[in-house]
């Protein structure tokens, strides 16, 4: 039965959920696509290293010296590195160990900043001021530092490493967060939820947070990137496995600084390895940015 | 003057409109959100983006023909013969520019004042439009300012040079009906006493009704009706006109009646290349409307429709 | 003469060394004329740009004991017997002679005479003894082995001793016969002293300028000295043919030609020393032409040098690298596992791979160009089947090994240290152990680590500073230490013997019986003995780099 | 202003003491504590128990504490064990050097960001614009060191046009009244030094200029596409206004907003980046000597410097919100 | 809610019949009196205005809802209407509790709703509903419509056939099966607002709050949604409070209007007589202001123009709190005494001091106010 006319729903190109929508406009990006066959290169090198690798990654398979380090050859197709390892081989398990560094400091951080903010933003009130005290005091002191004396606390350590990184983005992940949830709990939706009845855990886990969540996709891929970064720097400044014979770019890149006259291109695969993993993580984390907030919609 | 000017973005935001302004005479041109009213100002003044959107037709002001003047010869026209003030006085004015500045530079720039000559003559227009304490008010930024106060700001900016020709984008739209009334009323006299003519876009038919001698109705990026406003709202012939009119209770007649809405959304359109926009939503629809596209027809009151509502003459309309 | 367990107490005492030979490579590319070299910015004036790799601790030599600041102390100061240019004898320095009694006691010195301080003092006996008064009289601090490490090594003790682990002062006394002759008195007999005395730490320092500049002023923990004086770090006066000029902290120290001095002037007209902290960045600076000259390249660079046309100088080894073991876990108690440990390790590879050419494999705990070095004892050949096989037969199963390898340091005797270890680990795992990593910083972390006798395996090399074979076995084994963590009372016995036999032969067969055998119980696995590599710009002429470190740069001229 | 300057100051109060305490906890969180890191892992017993008592440290941990803080307040913050020098004299003497450097590093980021940004923007969707956001987005993906080194490689040693490494040559005698070297040439009446430092600079700051440069660039296209379709935009449009005038007092004062903050936080950034790159180009300044405190495990100077930074990224971001006061009023007058 | 022989929630919409039980059809023009539903007294809601940096002292109130008594019987619909930031919105949330209030009581159906705990709150909630002003705002985007209307349904552990529920629903409000597996952002405004209502109906409330239902719309739209509102209430025999600024459609849709000037009610009539015969001056200037689309009746109207802008909440002026803008103002009693909504005559309630004089014609508007405006552009207040 009906009480008013029915209207028909026009049938839109657009359909489906927000997240479908974004994809479609993820799709017809260019940068998002460049970025995702980085990160799909990136993350397929990763996992099948162990198969793709000629040669194992920490084993020297030629003779070399100071002053004669083979470059690229047909059996070796980036050359030997320092002490006569496969340099392709080791680039490959590279990916590996990035993304774990990646991954794992990513998710450590971002697990970390969602028990804050989440705590900060479903509270709010003195919880959140304390919160966010603790937030601005972390972020009061530069990231780089910040690592630094994490890791120092920490020992030293690929572990120490992660988690030097997780916590540096354990404030913004927290105020990013925050702040989304802040903003969504002030919206009308959640007013209406409210006014149905709706439970307020239900209400927090059910809609707020789900709506809050994007810019902390965006951020965590764009973390991605930064802690690949990072850990090159903190790499360079000594901060790094205990074990330097696993093959870190960051750690490879920093230990060839010395070969730089003798055999720079040592220090150009792991290097341009890391821009490439970066770069393609960060442009897929800008497009993503353009495909799911409005903001960027031109 | 006569303005006959089509506009072709990626999508036909306006296709074919055409309408003339005399001085002194204020023209309303009246549609929801969507239907290239604001399209039809931007490209009037000029203002539309160059890169993306292509304009054809013509723009003639005073003689001269507006879409192929040189952008710098445009732009000592725009402001001083030509001014505009648009919807939303909230983000009209600079937030970090002081008003008085916003003012004067129109006086600097057309008029050649110097900057004392220009700050006087702003206090005398901000005076003018009924903003009390002027010389205070110059020194403000627009923050400080409540609604009503920007939009006279807007009104004095856009008048400082007396020029021929006023485009008032949906004036009133973000003010509250008493503010409205203020800034109507303000506008009325300020067109009267300087016989500057008038372009007043808005959807609100009442304002409409107040103002303008001429009124236009435009739809999906077209003009559908076109007449005095006597004639428009006496005996409205575009079913879109009238679905309109019916549409909105109004204060005036008793309480009770049931609202006749017009069916579907402004979104429900089908392309004018392939019929009439309007179809879709027309109860009068017969077939003609959905494979021919119609013309817009008649002299005074134009139409274009080939049913139109009963009232008045109606013009033979040709199928095109 | 050592305490026991104390290699290298100072990162960069790098210092020292009766040498051998030096072949001074000048071995520029001579015609070709390429760019940037020995740049023309460098080239102007007669200023001498030296790239060091840090800044120095103290320019008071009593007080320090790194390489970067006797470098430059070097050049200010003197002392009264000096090392002969280019080799290792004892030449005559700020005494014109000397005389030593038959019971080797007393040391004579007579001393030159006309010489000034740079503040225009006398140069003469009084002031000769006012400075071994003030080293035998510090205090406090003072007395603390890491601010007068060199005292204490020599000397042993002071006029009262402060600490427990401080012995009975060798010093006995110096008496100003008249201006010119100076007696030193020991309380022992010591054939060293003379030897030591051409160390910088001992130079001659102006008394007045000592006292005006507070030079005794120590304050701070031992393991964080302070010295609040300004002698050190603004007022270093010596005799020596440079004056302190400027210091900047970070950025440079300006020594200037002390026009004044008593010998053959300076050639050039001041010095620079430009801290660039990595030797591939002062190749660079070299290499482009901003700086003159620089010490301990890396063997990385040597091609790229030349290649630029640079000037590379090679100093004889006087060094060796070692793998050391801790026999303070079970594992490593256990004969077997160390011999395997010494099978397992592919000497010959890390040397190659990571060591400049001239480097060798070494086989004892001392160079083989130190007398009393011999082949005849066990050698470890490489071999993973014996490695492998003495594992099986050491009861020891799927052994593990921790690993310790240092950050932040670079060695002739260890180039890269992560490198060897990454070597020496995969060698380690070929042969079926297994090892965990663990690094820390060179210092003081790793040093302290490693004297504590806490890493069961560890990376450390030794730097001669005497040329004798007790400055190298005597050091590491002539008792027990928590480093090595071990007792083997014969190894003991014979090297304690070995210092105390004053007959030169005798001396000689017991270290080649201590050789032999420490190469039978494996307390570690000696493998490198390596040049350094100094590298100086085309134009420059006259430096005749010191085996022992000793270099004096007022020979040096700019062409 | 006074009064809103005086409110963000007292909002230091709480940044700053629970920075303090926690940078206290974190010392005594170090392996082995503060004693041990003084001393060294092997530090016998008693030679523990006599630092602790030097230091106080046997006594409660809020007692040390204030004490700490009392000391800090008279401008005592330790001595560096690997110096041996008073942490608070290392860091005036290496820190002007870093604010230099920094400047340097955003004077280029802001002089060459911004009007790319705004090029972009105004040629949003063009292969311009691509191209500097393409561009932006490369240099922050590039190891900062790893930068230096291209730049330090290419321009100093192959093309040998700029100095490698320090913030002098050597050779010039300059006096240092300042600190600021290039501050220091033009007020001692030397130009040479005062070109030469510059010279020094040059590289130094580009490389630790890079990603404040990559974000100075989005922030002003993103800011200046939002502005530029802004309705005073289009109303200023509409008065006729030259372009110059549009673009100066309607479009880039509002869009450098934005740019403002961004620039702020980036002194973070960059005091963090500058660890590196006076690293690789052995630039004497603070993050030089952060670095070789590092390796030294120098955790007097680590906490002392951590501290300082940020007092200085507070203020700095003071100074930003009392600019944004100044360039907007809207916040002036909240 | 079976009591009152309305229908339960699964059971299919009543008859019509059913609803008459409720009272007597609401459009029948004027208001026919029922049962009191809501009972508003002394309602305020103040914003406290904090300052400081560390301790956030309160410097004041915005005083966004200022003393508020209304009340509403069951079936009617109660108009509210004012300017932007005059509290209407404050006053529809803070009925519902949406917004806590600061003083006063709410008494719907017989419960004081400021004694409620949150879960007792919670579970009244079915009864009462709101309708949002921004339908697009109001529906998470990341719900689709089915999940958006099944949301109330599980809140209040509704039994049986969610799903038929939601079609059910859907039809009700017009809108085709089809629409429950998509989402808010596919639809035209109209039919968001039309998912809104199908959710606030959802649990068959008794009250439902409509806060400027239609004036995020397009003018075409408008009439649907107001149609399907007034069809829903007859079906259903719901109450509602129209909260909006347009007085045109809320004069159409509403049995009594009332007329709110800076937190506060300062008229209250049946909406015919309202437009028939204002009493208060805010009310007089208000019909005169809002232009009718019809020429001729502009040509003929008078205008009364009120001078300068709304004053702030935070600062309401003393005495009478449009005194500072009425064309009406005396010299006594205005600016001192603050006036109360009486009743003047039965039904007709007003907050003026000189109501009876203002509708006699024995005090006229002032030629020439205060503002600028009217006297320096030559218009006169009254045209």
């Amino acid at each position: 039965m009906s009480l008013a006319q029915v209207e028909t729903v026009a049938p839109e190109e657009t359909g489906g959920s927000l997240g479908r929508d974004a994809w479609r406009r993820l799709r017809r990006n260019p940068v998002a696509i460049v970025g995702a066959i980085l990160v799909i290169m990136f993350v397929a090198l990763a996992l099948l290293a162990p198969w793709l690798a000629p040669y194992p990654p920490d084993k020297p398979v030629g003779q070399v010296t100071p002053t004669s380090i083979p470059g690229p050859s047909a059996e070796h197709w980036f050359g030997l590195d320092d002490l006569g390892r496969d340099e392709f081989s080791r680039v490959l398990w590279g990916a590996r160990w990035s993304l774990v560094i990646g991954v794992v400091s990513l998710l450590l951080g971002l697990i970390g900043g969602m028990v804050l903010g989440l705590l900060a933003g479903a509270f709010g009130g003195w919880v959140d001021g304390l919160v966010m005290r603790l937030v601005d005091i972390m972020l009061s002191v530069p990231g780089l530092l910040f690592a630094i004396g994490i890791a120092a606390m920490l020992g030293s350590g690929l572990d120490a490493v992660m988690i030097a990184i997780a916590v540096v983005n354990v404030p913004i992940f927290a105020r990013l967060l925050r702040g989304q949830m802040l903003a969504q709990r002030q919206s009308d939706y959640v007013l209406a939820a409210k006014a149905v009845g709706v439970r307020r855990r239900r209400i927090v886990l059910g809609h707020v947070l789900p709506n809050s969540l994007t810019p902390v996709i965006v951020q965590g891929t764009l973390t991605l990137a930064v802690a690949i970064v990072d850990a090159a720097g903190l790499a360079f400044l000594g901060l790094s496995s205990n074990d330097p014979s696993i093959p870190e770019w960051g750690r490879m890149l920093a230990d060839t600084q010395r070969y730089l006259s003798s055999a720079p291109l040592l220090a150009v695969f792991p290097g341009l390895a890391i821009i490439i993993a970066a770069l393609g993580f960060t442009l897929l984390g800008e497009s993503l940015r353009e495909a799911l907030d409005p903001k960027y919609r031109r | 003057m006569v303005f006959r000017q089509r506009g072709r973005p990626d999508v036909r935001a306006v296709d074919g409109v055409g309408f003339s302004v005399a001085p002194g005479e204020t023209v309303g041109l009246v549609g929801e959100s969507g239907c290239g009213k604001s399209v039809t100002s931007l490209a009037v003044m000029g203002l539309l983006p160059r890169r993306g959107v292509r304009v054809e037709g013509s723009v003639a002001f005073d003689g001269t023909e507006l879409l192929t003047l040189p952008p710098d010869k445009l732009r000592t026209l725009r402001g001083r013969e030509l001014a505009v003030v648009f919807q939303d006085p909230m983000t009209s004015l600079n937030p970090v520019v002081p008003i008085g500045r916003q003012v004067t530079e129109v006086l600097v720039r057309h008029r050649g004042l110097n900057e004392g000559e220009a700050r006087r003559e702003a206090g005398d227009l901000l005076r003018r439009v009924g903003i009390p304490d002027p010389s205070r008010r110059l020194r403000e930024y627009p923050h400080q300012l409540s609604g009503g106060m920007r939009q006279r700001a807007l009104i004095a900016t856009a008048l400082a040079c007396r020029p021929r020709l006023l485009i008032a984008d949906e004036p009133t739209t973000a003010l509250d009906v008493t503010i409205q009334a203020q800034i109507l009323e303000l506008l009325k006299t300020l067109v009267a006493e300087s016989g500057t003519a008038l372009i007043l876009i808005t959807h609100d038919l009442g304002v409409v009704a107040g103002m303008c001698d001429t009124v236009h109705v435009m739809y999906a990026g077209r003009i559908v009706e076109r007449a005095p406003r006597h004639d428009l709202f006496g005996a409205p012939r575009h079913p879109y006109t009238g679905g309109l009119l019916a549409s909105v209770p109004r204060l005036d007649q008793p309480r009770g009646t049931r609202l006749a809405p017009i069916a579907g959304s402004p979104r429900d359109t089908i392309a004018w290349a392939r019929g009439c926009a309007f179809a879709p939503r027309c109860p009068n629809r017969v077939d003609e409307c959905t494979c021919a596209t119609p013309e817009l027809l008649g002299g005074r009151h134009g139409l274009r429709c080939f049913n139109p509502l009963r009232s008045g003459p109606v013009q033979e309309v040709a199928p095109r | 003469m050592r305490r026991d367990g104390m290699p290298l107490r100072r990162p960069a005492a790098v210092v020292a060394g009766l040498a051998l030979a030096i072949s001074a490579a000048a071995c520029g590319g001579g015609d070709d004329a390429e760019p940037g070299t020995g740049g023309t910015q460098a080239a102007e004036g007669s200023a001498f740009i030296f790239a060091s790799s840090a800044d120095p601790a103290i320019l008071d030599p009593a007080f320090h004991s790194d390489g970067e600041s006797s470098r430059v102390t070097n050049q200010i100061f003197e002392t009264l017997v000096a090392t002969e240019e280019g080799g290792t004898g004892v030449v005559p320095g700020l005494a014109e002679s000397w005389k030593v009694s038959e019971d080797a006691r007393t040391y004579t010195f007579k001393l030159r005479q006309g010489v000034k301080f740079h503040d225009g003092e006398p140069f003469d006996a009084a002031a000769v003894c006012a400075n071994f008064d003030r080293w035998y009289n510090f205090t406090g601090l003072a007395q603390a082995d890491s601010v007068s490490y060199y005292w204490v090594t020599v000397f042993r003790g002071f006029a009262k001793n402060e600490s427990d682990t401080l012995g009975k002062s060798l010093y006995g006394g110096c008496t100003a016969k008249d201006d010119g002759t100076v007696e030193l008195k020991l309380t022992e007999p010591s054939a060293v002293v003379l030897s030591a005395l051409t160390l910088s730490s001992f130079a001659i320092a102006s008394p007045k300028a000592l006292k005006d500049y507070k030079a005794d002023q120590v304050s701070g923990t031992a393991e964080s000295p302070q010295f609040t004086g300004t002698f050190g770090t603004e007022h270093p006066v010596g005799t020596g043919p440079f004056k302190f000029g400027s210091w900047t902290r970070g950025d440079k120290l300006e020594i200037v030609r002390n026009d004044e001095y008593w010998g053959e002037k300076a050639k050039l007209s001041r010095i620079i020393f430009r801290p660039i902290e990595k030797a591939a960045d002062r190749a660079q600076a070299l290499r482009a032409g901003s700086v003159h000259a620089f010490d301990y390249a890396d063997p990385a660079d040597l091609e790229s040098l030349k290649s630029a046309g640079v000037q590379v100088l090679e100093r004889a080894p006087f060094n060796m690298g070692y793998l050391g073991f801790s026999q303070r876990t079970e594992i490593m108690q256990n004969q077997k596992i160390r011999q395997a440990i010494a099978h397992a390790i592919n000497r010959d590879n890390v040397v190659k791979t990571k060591y400049a050419t001239g480097a060798k494999v070494a086989n004892a705990f001392m160079p083989d160009s130190l007398w009393s070095y011999t082949e005849d004892f066990t050698e470890y050949d490489y071999s993973v089947d014996k490695a492998k096989q003495l594992i099986a037969e050491s009861g020891v199963s799927d052994p593990t090994l921790e690993f310790c390898y240092p950050s932040g340091v670079s060695r002739a005797y260890m180039v890269d240290p992560a490198g060897n270890f990454q070597l020496m680990k995969a060698d380690l795992e070929a042969a079926g152990f297994k090892v965990t990593p663990k690094t820390s910083p060179w210092s003081p972390d790793y040093l302290n680590t490693t004297q504590a006798g806490d890493c069961p395996l560890f990376l450390l090399g030794w730097n001669g500073d005497f040329g004798d074979p007790d400055n190298f076995l005597g050091t590491f084994f002539q008792s027990f230490s928590n480093q090595w963590s071990f007792r083997n009372e014969e190894i003991f016995k014979t090297l304690g013997d070995a210092e105390k036999e004053p007959d030169q032969a005798k001396r000689e067969a017991l270290y080649k019986q201590a050789n032999a055998l420490i190469a039978d119980f494996v307390p570690g696995v000696p493998y490198a003995q390596s040049p350094s590599f100094s590298a100086a710009a085309k134009n420059v002429r006259g430096w005749v780099p010191s085996p022992v470190l000793n270099d004096k740069f007022s020979t040096i001229s700019l062409n | 202003m006074l009064r809103f300057v005086v409110r963000r100051l007292t909002l230091l109060v709480p940044i700053l003491l629970g920075l303090s305490i926690l940078l206290f906890l974190w010392v005594r969180a170090l392996p082995g504590g503060p004693a041990e890191a003084l001393l060294g892992e092997r530090a016998t017993p008693e030679a523990v128990e006599r630092v602790k008592r030097l230091y106080g440290l046997d006594r409660p941990w809020y007692e040390q504490y204030l004490t700490w803080v009392g000391n800090v307040f008279q401008g005592d913050l330790g001595v560096s064990s690997r110096t041996q020098h008073p942490v608070v004299e290392e860091l005036l003497r290496t820190f002007p050097a870093t604010v230099e450097l920094a400047l340097t590093a955003m004077i280029f980021a802001v002089g060459v960001g911004v009007p790319l940004g705004y090029l972009a923007a105004r040629r949003h969707g063009t292969w311009a614009d691509h191209l500097s956001v393409a561009g932006s987005l490369f240099g922050i993906t590039i190891p900062v060191f790893f930068l230096g080194y291209m730049l330090k490689f290419v321009f100093a040693e192959k093309l040998g046009i700029l100095p490698t490494d320090g913030r002098q040559d050597p050779l010039i005698d300059a006096e240092h009244p300042t600190g600021f070297y290039v501050l220091d040439g033009l007020v001692t009446g030397n130009p040479e030094a005062a070109w030469d430092a510059v010279t020094h600079l040059i590289l130094p700051a580009i490389a630790l200029g890079t990603i404040p440069l990559a974000i100075v660039v989005r922030i002003t296209r993103a800011s200046v596409l939002d502005v530029l379709h802004e309705d005073y935009v289009r109303t200023a449009e509409a008065k006729g206004l030259r372009p110059g005038t549009i673009r100066g007092r309607h479009v880039l004062r509002n869009a450098l907003l934005p740019v403002v903050t961004v620039v702020g936080l980036q002194v973070g950034l960059l005091l963090g980046g500058a660890v590196l790159t006076e690293t690789v180009f052995a630039f004497p300044g603070f993050g030089k000597f952060v670095a070789d405190s590092i390796a030294a495990r120098d955790y007097a100077v680590l906490q002392g410097f951590i501290l300082f930074t940020a007092v200085i990224f507070v203020l700095v971001n003071l100074l930003v919100d009392v600019t944004y006061g100044v360039v907007d009023p809207r916040v002036r007058a909240g | 809610m079976t009591s009152d022989g309305r229908a339960d929630p699964g059971g299919p919409p009543p008859p019509d019949g059913a609803a008459a039980s409720a009272g007597p059809a609401p459009s029948n023009g004027a208001a026919v009196p029922g049962e009191p539903l809501l009972s508003v007294r002394g309602l305020k809601v103040h914003f406290p205005i904090r300052k400081g940096t560390l301790l956030q002292r309160v410097v004041g109130h915005v005083r966004a809802v200022d003393g508020v008594d209304l009340e509403v019987r069951r079936g009617m619909t109660y108009g509210l209407v004012g300017e932007s930031g005059c509290g209407k919105s404050t006053l529809g949330k803070a009925v519902l509790r949406l917004v806590e209030p600061t003083a006063g009581t709410v008494v719907f159906d017989g419960v004081d709703l400021g004694g409620q705990g949150p879960e007792p709150m919670r579970r009244l909630r079915r009864n009462m509903q709101m309708v949002f002003q921004d339908p697009l705002a109001s529906l998470d985007p990341r719900q689709s419509v089915e999940s958006a209307l099944t949301e109330p349904l599980r809140a209040h552990g509704f039994p049986g056939d969610r799903q038929g529920r939601v079609r059910e629903l859907l039809d009700i409000v017009g809108l085709p099966a089809g629409a429950a597996g998509r989402y808010p952002h596919e639809f035209s405004g109209g039919q968001r607002q039309r998912v809104g209502i199908a959710r606030a109906i959802a649990l068959n409330p008794d009250l439902i709050i409509a806060d400027e239902p239609v004036s995020a719309l397009d003018v075409s739209i408008q009439a649907q949604i107001v149609n399907l509102l007034e069809d829903l209430q007859e079906q259903l025999g719901l109450t509602y409070v129209v909260v909006a600024h347009d007085l045109a459609v809320v004069r159409h849709v509403s049995d009594v209007i009332g007329v709110m000037y800076l937190g506060a009610l300062v008229e209250e009539a049946p909406s015919d007589e309202l437009y028939a015969e204002p009493l208060h001056p805010y009310t007089i200037a208000l019909m005169s202001a809002i232009p009718i689309p019809d020429p001729e009746v502009e040509e003929r109207r008078r205008r009364i123009l009120l001078t300068g802008d709304l004053p702030s909440p935070v600062d309401v002026p003393s005495g009478c709190r449009f005194h500072t803008r009425c064309p009406f103002r005396q010299p006594t009693r205005c600016a001192e005494e603050s006036p109360d909504l009486r009743e003047m005559r039965p039904g007709r309630k007003v907050a003026c001091h000189w109501a009876e004089e203002i509708a006699t014609g024995t005090i006229r508007a002032a030629a020439s106010a205060q503002d600028p405006t009217a006297t320096e552009v030559g218009t006169p207040a009254v045209k």
